[in-house]
């Protein structure tokens, strides 16, 4: 305990701390895989003091610390201030609550402590990746992350590990990116330090790096198009990961460090093209996200396109580069973690009562499940903007700004709040109201375990809480953050944007009944839209994963694997063959000539000395 | 003297020729040890009274009754020898080799400015042999004795019947 | 041969020193030759010989031409020491071959090659 | 400093001494003790060459000159005298020898008296080659050592080992020839074949434009190429180390083609630095050597014989390392001439157990040995992993060193070829490894046994020497660079 206190009084130490402590948490527990009560002690005790960590460093004054090391010149920068500290934070109270839901969740599970040490390996990356005021050092950080995330998806998949590659291929391109983007930036400014660029212009060259680094951050929350392992990953990963990465964590890092680089590393003006680039992103990512939910008959998949989804309205909203568009996004960005996680949450509750989360096969659990069902409802109508739920809230300002901006934007952005709408009215009502109906094989269900529960409740509530009291996050914590001197707190400003948000809920619900009606059923309530003329055509494509940008690039590796191919048969043929050919033939042959007649030998030696001889008079 | 030199040399080319020409091992010897006793005249002409010595009596003398020794161990009969050895046919080329390679070091004399050295005078050291063999090549008496050493145990080795 | 010589006698600049020279790359060339033609073993000690009495010649030369004749005899010596012991143990091989094969036929050691 | 006078003398009379005792005493009583006195002299060559090298470094001195029963500081008197580079070769000679005495325990049991005799006269000319401190002198104690390694090779006078010894023999008197001729014509510019900086400077100066030096280059080198078994000089070697003993095999190829040959070129690159046409020349020779070796090696058939062939690819190594003529390569050039006595030791100590324990050397009939004989596995694993520069075995960093010096002399062809050649080196002895160790265990070795006694000492010695080399390379790395070497 004494090491303890020494370790935080000294504030450099902390930030090494932040490091090492996820990591040896993450070796013992691992250590301790077989072994349920220590495991659960640990993982709890250490991501509360990771937590308590956080907020102290959240207290204190900004500071730098470098670490040098190597011979090169190589250090190792750390920076806090107020901003990465308050990404710290919320990242170490999001991760005690997941990886409690997690531990519990996993109990009976043998991969538990290998799951639990990536978890906290992943945390350590993430801190380290949140700390770091070096590109570099934060690229290495960032693509540790990329390593666990890959160990996680193998857990259950070790034989068919299709999730796992397409993620690690997806997320290594956005990765790739990145580091372009990281090189160019550094390039360009001269320095590889967070803390000494200075708020680069986009011109030229820059562009590019802009371009390339945003896409790699937005690619880590998931956006497009860097979307679509997250879907599939739904299906085979286990559902803690589902909670903590595209949910949370991965949210997290990437949106930090999105509003970084429009804040920090690069001047992007309100209204430039590089703004309207970013903001037709968001958009298509809202529409394209959503589009797809809409039709999905899987709780967690449909979770998944909504995770991708709402990564849309932070991008739109960091996108306008208007003060109230960032804090729209990063405020939207929070609740997003907070619902979606415990959206994911209540789904992971459902396939462990009823061991399915496919929407065909249960429904009615409101009265088995009413506490799963109130999280749902309270998390239901925060994602889909009701006031006065946060969503609502984060939602109006992103509004806001994209109106500013761009009212075509606007227009798409409430399309996505529509079939949002739309898709959450479906699932609610198929999942939870009406008759219980279950899965083949199971007779009853109960409650789920009040260790699920608990990280549940606590994040509807602040569902609640933060729309209610939104002031405390808007000023206090991003605005203040952010430097921004506007209050955008409170009640929306704009009675107009309001009133529009209304009544786009009101005409979801029109949507919703109509579809009801229409087909008999409230899971098929959707389906009208998947019918309507010219849509159907492109579902169907999308379905086909004519949309998928994996698999453009798979088939573009096929065309380019085919040319390799080729080469490579070639190659193979001159390795295999010719120069073993050429090779043993030449043994051969020299064998033959000595034949060890001592003639030979002599001869032999008189022309390598006439050779010599040939060099020398060639030299001279 | 130049025309004892000359001469010499002359003897030793022809007699060194016949060594290797000549199809009798015997005969080869002898010329051998002629071939040798011309360098020792040369020797003896330019002043090297010792090494003509050593020639003489060492190389002339003893390597030829070695090879004399080793020729009457193998008593190949007289008549097989030339046929198993063709060297008249395996050696007839040598004189047109000698006679181009001749002409050819004569042409490169001529043509090509071949003149002999100027040797660094400053490193002369202009001492007589036995100050020379005992001041300055004690390293090579160690080298002679240790050779010898060699040789002994050389000939103890090869020329007795397995143990 | 003689005419040959003859004529390189009367050419002006051509002292014995460049004719020893000569004569001596000569032998030389007449030893490997010997060394590589012949089938019989001892004749090519007899070559070995032959091409060792050429570089007797040429350091004899050598000491000559830089006036240190003295340290070039010593060499001589030396060299006639070990050219002896090299023809004994020369011989000496051969004539154990000799007792193995019957023969002084060079076409015999074929056995190590490839 | 009269301690540095002894342990230089040692170096001539101890093996003298030795050697005498060897024949004053009755035939029955020297056999049964003349093995171990050639063990304590080759321990002690050691010993003292360490000595040697720490006084010498401490008293920061050049080099040590001293004399055998004369007074060397009378006027123009030749010397004999040691400086670091000797002493090292000193500590590899001493360090093979024992080896070579190990497994001649195993694999000598006739004439022992005969055999301790040569291995004396050879360990003599070895010694005094690399103590001498002029060219003439050099040549006398080449050829100590050639005469010694003949007559060893026909000990037995098998029909092999006499016709290896024969080609040998008539091979080296070539180089002989080239050599004295090239030393003729030094000699003749110069009047003096000491290792004196001034004429050698002299000779580089005048020789730009002088035939006669050139001339003398062409045949020294190729007479050292010969005496080293470079490429195409190389015929003679197989055939020697193959017909060996065992024993001798591992003094041929562990130490003596690299005194008799490797020294020379040291000799020559160290007195004339400014050649441009002989850095060249050994870097041809020396990739010749690597490649067409390997070649050669491919297609073996015979255990000592593939060794032998990868002997000479080795060399090439070295002289490559000699030719970038900057220390790194020197450098690279020495670790490789220790290193490749290290594994070759153990190959050809490999190829004694084999022989003795299983009968024949022949690839075809072996097979599946390593259950067998794991000692031996192991060892020659390590040796041909080293050989193959596989890091992090004590081959890999010389090859390195030699590389890199060859890439920095702006020979990066060179250096990529000779990279690419290990390859070739990889695939010639994974084929021996498979032919002996693995696959099937041929019926008629089913009742092998592990070798013992000093073979296998010998082989777990040289296997932990490779290791400790290569694992602890950095340091023997920082101590040169303590030493002002890098």
């Amino acid at each position: 305990m004494n090491l303890l206190i020494a370790l935080l009084s000294e504030g450099a130490n902390l930030l090494w701390f932040m490091i090492v402590l996820p990591a040896v948490v993450g070796i013992l527990v691992w250590i301790f895989r077989e072994y349920h009560l220590p495991r659960l002690l640990l993982v709890v005790s250490s991501a509360m003091i990771n937590l308590v960590c956080a907020l102290s460093l959240d207290q204190a004054e900004g500071f730098a610390r470098s670490f040098s090391f190597g011979p090169c010149g190589l250090e190792l920068a750390f920076r806090i201030y107020e901003f990465s500290a308050l990404f710290l934070t919320l990242t170490a109270a999001a991760f005690l609550l997941v990886s409690l839901y997690s531990v519990v969740f996993l109990q009976d599970q043998k991969s538990a402590g290998l799951f639990m040490f990536y978890m906290f390996i992943s945390l350590a990356m993430i801190n380290g990746a949140l700390l770091s005021d070096n590109l570099g050092v934060m690229l290495f950080f960032w693509e540790g992350i990329l390593c666990t995330l890959f160990g996680m998806l193998l857990i259950n998949n070790l034989h068919q590990p299709k999730t796992a590659v397409r993620a690690l291929v997806l997320s290594g391109t956005a990765d790739l990116l990145l580091m372009l983007g990281i090189i160019i930036t550094v390039v360009q400014a001269g320095t590889p330090k967070f803390s000494e660029i200075q708020r680069l212009p986009i011109t030229g060259v820059s562009a590019v790096g802009f371009l390339c680094m945003l896409l790699g951050a937005v690619g880590k929350a998931g956006g497009m198009p860097f979307h679509s392992w997250i879907p599939s990953a739904a299906e085979d990963a286990p559902t803690p990961f589902m909670v903590a990465f595209p949910g949370a964590l991965e949210k997290l890092l990437g949106i930090y460090l999105s509003v970084r680089i429009v804040t920090d590393l690069y001047d992007l003006q309100p209204g430039s093209g590089m703004s309207t680039a970013v903001m037709l992103l968001g958009t298509l990512t809202i529409i394209g996200g959503v589009a797809m939910a809409l039709i999905q008959k899987d709780m967690k998949r449909l979770l998944s396109y909504h995770a991708i989804s709402q990564v849309g309205y932070m991008v739109l909203g960091i996108g306008t580069a208007l003060p109230v568009g960032i804090l729209g996004g990063l405020f939207h960005m929070l609740n997003n973690a907070i619902y979606k996680s415990c959206l994911y949450m209540t789904a992971g509750s459902i396939e462990k009562q009823t061991g399915t989360t496919d929407l065909r096969e249960f429904g009615g659990l409101a009265k088995r499940m009413p506490l799963t069902t109130a999280c749902f409802t309270l998390c239901a109508l925060a994602i889909a903007g009701v006031p006065p739920f946060n969503g609502f809230f984060s939602k109006e300002l992103v509004f806001d700004a994209a109106l500013e901006s761009n009212t075509l934007f606007y227009l798409g952005a409430l399309l996505g709040a529509f079939m949002t709408a739309v898709s959450f009215l479906k699932m609610g009502r198929v999942a939870f109201a009406g008759e219980l109906k279950l899965p083949m094989g199971k007779k009853t269900i109960r409650e789920t375990s009040f260790g699920l529960l608990l990280p549940m409740g606590v994040l509807a509530i602040l569902c609640l809480v933060l729309g209610v009291v939104n002031t405390w996050p808007l000023d206090q914590l991003f605005g203040s953050a952010l430097g921004i001197t506007e209050v955008y707190s409170g009640w929306p400003h704009s009675t107009m944007l309001v009133v529009v948000s209304l009544a786009v809920l009101a005409l979801a619900l029109v949507d919703h009944i109509y579809g009801c009606k229409k087909t008999g059923s409230a899971l098929q309530a959707a389906d009208h839209i998947y019918y309507a003329a010219g849509l159907k055509r492109i579902y169907q494509a999308a379905e086909q994963g004519w949309f998928d940008p994996y698999r453009w690039l798979v088939s573009l590796a096929g065309v380019f694997s085919d040319f390799c191919v080729l080469i490579e048969r070639q190659v193979s043929w001159f390795y295999d063959t010719a120069a073993v050919k050429v090779l043993l033939g030449t043994g051969d042959r020299l064998q033959q000539a000595n034949d060890g007649s001592l003639s030979r030998y002599l001869g032999a030696a008189l022309l390598g000395a006439a050779g010599v001889a040939v060099i020398f008079i060639v030299m001279l | 003297m130049d025309a004892v030199i000359y001469l010499s040399l002359g003897v030793m080319l022809v007699a060194g020729v016949m060594a290797v020409m000549l199809p009798s091992m015997t005969k080869s010897a002898i010329a051998l040890a002629v071939a040798s006793a011309a360098l020792g005249m040369i020797l003896y002409e330019l002043g090297g009274i010792w090494a003509a010595l050593f020639e003489i009596s060492v190389c002339s003398g003893l390597v030829t009754v070695i090879l004399i020794s080793a020729i009457s161990l193998s008593n190949i009969d007289k008549e097989e020898l030339p046929k198993v050895y063709e060297d008249k046919k395996r050696m007839a080329l040598l004189p047109y080799v000698l006679i181009a390679g001749g002409v050819m070091l004569v042409a490169v004399a001529l043509w090509a400015g071949f003149t002999l050295p100027v040797a660094d005078q400053a490193a002369n050291l202009g001492t007589y042999l036995r100050g020379i063999l005992w001041n300055n090549r004690q390293v090579d008496i160690w080298g002679q004795i240790i050779v010898l050493l060699t040789g002994a145990v050389a000939v103890v080795v090869l020329f007795r019947e397995r143990d | 041969m003689w005419f040959c010589l003859g004529s390189v006698i009367n050419l002006p600049g051509f002292g014995w020193e460049i004719m020893m020279l000569i004569i001596g790359f000569l032998l030389i060339i007449a030893g490997a030759y010997c060394i590589i033609r012949t089938y019989h073993l001892l004749k090519i000690i007899i070559g070995m010989e032959i091409a060792m009495k050429a570089v007797t010649l040429l350091i004899i030369l050598a000491g000559l031409v830089n006036g240190n004749l003295a340290l070039a005899q010593s060499f001589v010596i030396t060299i006639i020491v070990i050219e002896v012991v090299v023809a004994v143990v020369a011989a000496g091989i051969a004539v154990s071959l000799y007792k193995k094969y019957g023969s002084m036929e060079i076409r015999n050691l074929r056995k190590l090659k490839g | 400093m009269p301690i540095l006078d002894y342990i230089t003398v040692s170096f001539l009379v101890i093996p003298l001494i030795i050697l005498v005792l060897n024949n004053l005493f009755s035939k029955q009583f020297v056999e049964r003790i003349n093995f171990k006195l050639v063990g304590v002299v080759a321990i002690l060559q050691m010993a003292l060459a360490v000595a040697g090298f720490s006084l010498l470094s401490a008293a920061h001195w050049e080099d040590y000159r001293f004399s055998l029963l004369w007074d060397w500081t009378m006027e123009e008197a030749g010397y004999f005298a040691v400086n670091s580079l000797s002493l090292v070769f000193l500590f590899c000679i001493g360090f093979v020898l024992l080896v070579a005495v190990l497994v001649a325990k195993a694999t000598v049991e006739q004439r022992k008296t005969a055999f301790v005799n040569l291995v004396l006269t050879l360990l003599l000319g070895m010694n005094g080659m690399v103590m001498v401190r002029d060219l003439f002198s050099l040549y006398v104690f080449l050829e100590i050592v050639g005469i010694s390694s003949f007559v060893l090779v026909a000990l037995f006078q098998l029909e092999t080992g006499l016709e290896g010894a024969f080609k040998y023999l008539v091979m080296s008197s070539l180089a002989t020839v080239f050599i004295l001729t090239g030393l003729a014509f030094v000699f003749m510019q110069t009047g003096s074949l000491q290792y004196a900086q001034a004429w050698a400077d002299w000779l580089s100066v005048q020789g730009t434009a002088q035939l006669y030096t050139y001339l003398a280059f062409i045949l020294l080198i190729s007479g050292f190429a010969l005496k080293t078994g470079v490429v195409p000089f190389h015929s003679w070697l197989p055939d020697a180390h193959q017909s060996a003993n065992t024993a001798v095999s591992i003094l041929l190829s562990g130490i003596v083609i690299k005194v008799a040959g490797i020294y020379g070129f040291i000799v020559l690159t160290k007195l004339f630095p400014g050649f441009p046409p002989v850095a060249l020349a050994l870097r041809i020779l020396g990739l010749l050597s690597i490649v067409v070796g390997a070649l050669f090696a491919l297609r073996q058939t015979h255990f000592k014989r593939l060794v032998a062939y990868s002997s000479v690819s080795q060399m090439g190594y070295i002289l490559l390392g000699l030719s970038s003529g900057t220390t790194l390569g020197f450098l690279g050039a020495m670790v490789h001439i220790f290193n490749h006595a290290t594994f070759k030791s153990t190959l050809f100590t490999n190829a004694a157990a084999l022989s003795a324990q299983a009968g024949t050397l022949e690839l075809g009939e072996l097979g599946g040995l390593e259950k067998k004989m794991p000692v031996t596995g192991f060892s020659s694993i390590t040796a041909f992993l080293s050989t193959a520069g596989i890091p992090p075995l004590a081959g890999f960093w010389s090859k390195l060193l030699i590389i890199m010096a060859l890439w920095k002399s702006e020979a990066e062809g060179f250096a990529a070829v000779a990279l690419l050649a290990s390859i070739l080196t990889a695939a010639y002895f994974l084929r021996l490894q498979k032919k002996v160790f693995f696959g099937q265990l041929p019926e008629k070795f089913g009742a092998v046994t592990e070798i013992g006694g000093s073979v296998k000492f010998a082989e777990l010695m040289l296997s932990a020497v490779n290791i400790a080399v290569g694992v602890g390379f950095p340091l023997i790395l920082l101590f040169f660079e303590g030493r002002g070497l890098l």
